[in-house]
């Protein structure tokens, strides 16, 4: 009996392990790890200001709840600084991806200030739709930038 | 009145059950990342579930034994023992999931803080739980669940090029931007999502709390074809939804109020007000199942008496088990824990424990003791093969795949 | 699905059938196939608890180290001793709660007693946590009906 | 004595091991006690597996999916039941898997065939 419990132990350490092994095999080395890196949390935060302006059209066009749109926004808001937060965490490992990772924390940061425009607008805090609607696409392309960099570095 | 009464046990049970926190976040997910490309792991859901539900239905209807008491029977005590506590542990996880959905439903149509609604939700689930006739909990949550058609309709309302969703949908292929090993964990999320063991232990313990004989069996069949291919449809629309407004700009889903998005997107107000409803009742539905099998399975394992059709007063250990889990599963989403995130984990852990109460039942299902002679037929029991052998290949690689996309990052 | 009996699986065919005359005219029934795990109905169908064990004694209820005397089942035995019956090691003789065999009415999927599960100490737990838990909740004695 | 200390008890015969007690086959024709009869040991089923998987399909007509059955009925194949009469002893205080406990048979025991009639008692209690 101790042997059979012995043996499915080992097996699901076994198990375990492969899984690990699988996981660990993602560290960052190379400038393409590095890149496919800082391209997941840019990915995070640029998914966050697309819903963002989802968010606001729809509530321009009233075709949305000011309360679903505010927690939306709201959410988005958590989404950037978790991205932001990622890339903080980031260490770089050459000039080059340092570089990248300010890029990338420079539009997050442009990105978070569009989103706290857009909550202020919905909350009746001032700022106009129209121009909360712009600051949300400029801190897009913004982020679309980086990501394209980061693409081409990846590509290579 | 009976048959109607059947008929929404099997409508909640697809709304409720299957339209959890679960299926919500993670349709809308794979929406988003994988277009329809991974509806097959969905039909395989719902083809299992209704094959397992029925099947489960059927023994408790002729051998009047719910599924945890089959386990412990046919099992006996040690492999049964861990298999309770994995199958409560996962259900508690589910629980506190799905008390979280409500609570973040609610903060959407109320923007109040979802801190606030997590303990008013338990509560409201644990005085429903205490009074309510177990039919009376079904017909309104079930009913009201069935808003969730918005979905449907909102697919319909985006107006889609129905030609290249089907093309995706019969030839999948795994995107660029996504890694085989993410496409297959997720093909495991939606499977688990679909075959939630604590679907089974409420729609079995469900088929004695109604009080089913041998003669009910072609109502529960009826339940179980009406209810899962709904619970089916609606996940599909779910992703389809995501597909068509998130894909093209490559958003990410992962919170709740990006789930609700397409539906305004499609029909504005009204549509949104529809889906804010039905949100809220598959979440307090599923919070109500998930509580209930807590109890379920506590009970008919230890052989103590259970069912809301007696007095709390006639099953005090099945009710005490249930206070403690609403308490526990409030005490960890006052934590900040991320209630979506605790739903991706509940659907993989679930496909995890899947064979723990598949090949009990399957096998009760053919022993004429039990069932006499309404034992499977050779080719349910062929069907039940092929889903045994994919439940055990989908319960090994969850874990591994688990680890390897870091949960489908 | 065609509910149908299948026929009986190849008996091992080296092995002789034992014959009625040595095994006696009653049912037949394994002790852990069909005994032991089952639950256990009082005489209205309320659950009372989970069939744990057996014991078996000589006719005029003696030990049995032997196969001399013939050995019956004498009382149902249950109780918080799952932990032993898992891990392995043996519950003292105090911790089993007894239900004599008299009581038992029918063997079938379940054991059903002839008696009410009130009385009985293997529901001890059950009336504890109703007394000073359930009871003290509001409404916990409304009939749900 | 508890049955429960029977159960995956090793089994010796003239000085080999023949197996574990897998289960304990018992009759309702003891003196009646209240309504029913008492059960009466018949024997003990050996096998030479432990009873882990006690789901007992050598022994009923069940024929549970054709592989899974398949399966089962080889892992137990060698069981067979021997008659009560014919255990010379139970000794050890038969702790369970504590090792200690142990059942020898009388020399010349005979082995029967461990097949149940089909009990088909599905019908609700």
């Amino acid at each position: 009996m101790v042997r059979r419990l012995a043996a499915a132990v080992c097996a699901a350490v076994l198990l375990l392990c492969a899984g690990c092994g699988l996981g660990l095999g993602s560290a960052t080395s190379t400038p393409k790890q590095a890149a496919e890196r800082l391209a997941q949390d840019v990915d995070m935060a640029s998914s966050a200001v697309g819903t963002a302006e989802l968010a606001v059209r729809q509530l321009r066009g009233s075709r949305t709840f000011p309360t679903v749109a505010e927690i939306t926004l709201k959410e988005c808001g958590g989404l950037l600084s978790g991205a932001s937060a990622g890339l903080t965490r980031y260490i770089p490992i050459d000039r080059r991806d340092a570089r990248w990772r300010d890029d990338a924390l420079r539009a997050t940061a442009q990105a978070q200030a569009a989103v706290a425009d857009s909550r202020a607008w919905v909350d009746g805090g001032g700022g106009s739709g129209a121009g909360v609607q712009a600051g949300l696409a400029d801190a897009s392309d913004a982020l679309d930038a980086v990501s394209g960099t980061l693409e081409r570095a990846g590509a290579q | 009145m009976k048959r109607l009464l059947g008929v929404a046990l099997g409508v909640l049970t697809a709304i409720g059950g299957f339209l959890d926190i679960g299926d919500l976040v993670t349709n809308a997910v794979v929406g988003s990342r994988f277009g329809m490309s991974l509806t097959w792991a969905v039909l395989l859901g719902v083809v299992g579930i209704c094959l397992f539900a029925q099947m489960a239905g059927r023994v408790t209807a002729v051998s009047g034994r719910a599924t945890f008491e089959i386990i412990r029977e046919r099992l006996g005590p040690r492999a049964s023992g861990t298999n309770l506590v994995a199958s409560f542990l996962i259900n508690l996880l589910t629980l506190t999931a799905e008390i979280g959905g409500v609570a973040l439903a609610l903060q959407l149509a109320s923007s109040v803080e979802p801190r606030l609604w997590i303990p008013v939700a338990a509560f409201a689930v644990w005085v429903v739980v205490w009074r309510a006739k177990f039919e009376v909990l079904e017909d309104v949550t079930g009913l009201l669940g069935l808003t969730l058609l918005v979905f449907a309709v909102s697919v319909v309302l985006l107006d889609p090029d129905w030609a290249h969703l089907a093309h995706t949908a019969a030839a999948p292929q795994i995107p660029a931007t996504e890694g085989a090993a993410s496409y297959f964990y997720y093909a495991i999320a939606l499977f688990g999502a679909a075959m939630t063991p604590y679907e089974v232990f409420f729609f079995s313990s469900g088929a004695v709390e109604e009080k089913w004989g041998p003669k009910d069996i072609s109502q529960s069949r009826i339940n179980v074809l009406v209810g899962f291919p709904l619970g089916g449809l609606l996940s599909l629309s779910i992703a389809a939804c995501a597909t068509l407004v998130f894909l093209p700009q490559q958003i990410e889903v992962s919170t709740l109020s990006q789930v609700v998005l397409p539906v305004a997107e499609a029909g504005g107000k009204l549509a949104l007000a529809f889906v804010l409803v039905g949100i809220v009742a598959a979440t307090f539905g599923a919070s109500l199942e998930t509580t209930l099998s807590a109890g379920y399975t506590i009970a008919q394992f230890f052989g103590w008496s259970w069912g809301k059709f007696r007095r709390p007063s006639q099953a005090p250990g099945f009710h005490v088990v249930m206070i403690a889990c609403l308490l526990v599963g409030a005490g960890v989403l006052m934590t900040d824990v991320d209630p979506v995130r605790v739903t991706e984990f509940s659907v993989v852990f679930s496909a995890v424990a899947l064979p723990l109460t598949y090949l009990p039942i399957l096998l009760v299902a053919n022993d004429p003791e039990y069932m006499g002679d309404q034992v499977n037929g050779r080719v349910l029991n062929g069907l039940a093969l092929v889903f045994l052998v994919l439940i055990l290949a989908a319960s090994l690689a969850a874990i591994p795949l688990m680890i390897a996309t870091g949960a489908g990052a | 699905m065609s509910p149908r009996v299948r026929p009986r699986p190849p008996v091992p065919a080296d092995l002789p059938e034992l014959p009625t005359s040595l095994r006696g005219a009653g049912r037949v029934l394994d002790a852990r196939l069909h005994l032991l795990d089952r639950q256990i109905l009082d005489v209205d169908d309320v659950p009372v608890t989970t069939l744990d064990d057996l014991l078996v004694l000589t006719a005029d209820g003696g030990e049995l180290t032997t196969g001399e005397q013939p050995a019956f089942v004498d009382q149902l035995l249950t109780g918080p001793v799952l932990a032993t019956r898992v891990f392995g090691g043996r519950p003292p003789a105090s911790r089993w709660v007894r239900i004599p065999w008299a009581d038992v009415t029918d063997v079938g999927v379940a054991v059903t007693l002839g008696v009410r599960g009130e009385g009985l100490d293997a529901t001890w737990v059950q009336r504890w946590l109703r007394d000073h838990v359930i009871a003290r909740i509001p409404g916990g004695r409304h009939d749900p009906g | 004595m508890i049955l429960g200390d029977l159960l995956d008890a090793p089994v010796y015969a003239d000085g080999g091991q023949l197996g574990f007690v897998v289960d304990v086959r018992l009759v309702l024709d003891g003196p009646v006690k209240g309504l029913r009869a008492a059960p009466r040991v018949v024997g003990l089923l050996v096998s030479a597996r432990t009873g882990a998987t006690f789901l007992g399909y050598e022994r009923t007509d069940t024929n549970a999916p054709a592989l899974v059955w398949r399966y089962l009925a080889w892992r137990h194949r060698g069981t067979f039941l021997v008659l009560w009469e014919d255990v010379v002893g139970v000794t050890g205080g038969a702790q369970r898997g504590t090792g200690d406990a142990r059942v020898d048979l009388r020399p010349g025991f005979r082995r029967w065939s461990p097949a149940l009639a089909p009990t088909g008692t599905g019908s609700r209690p």
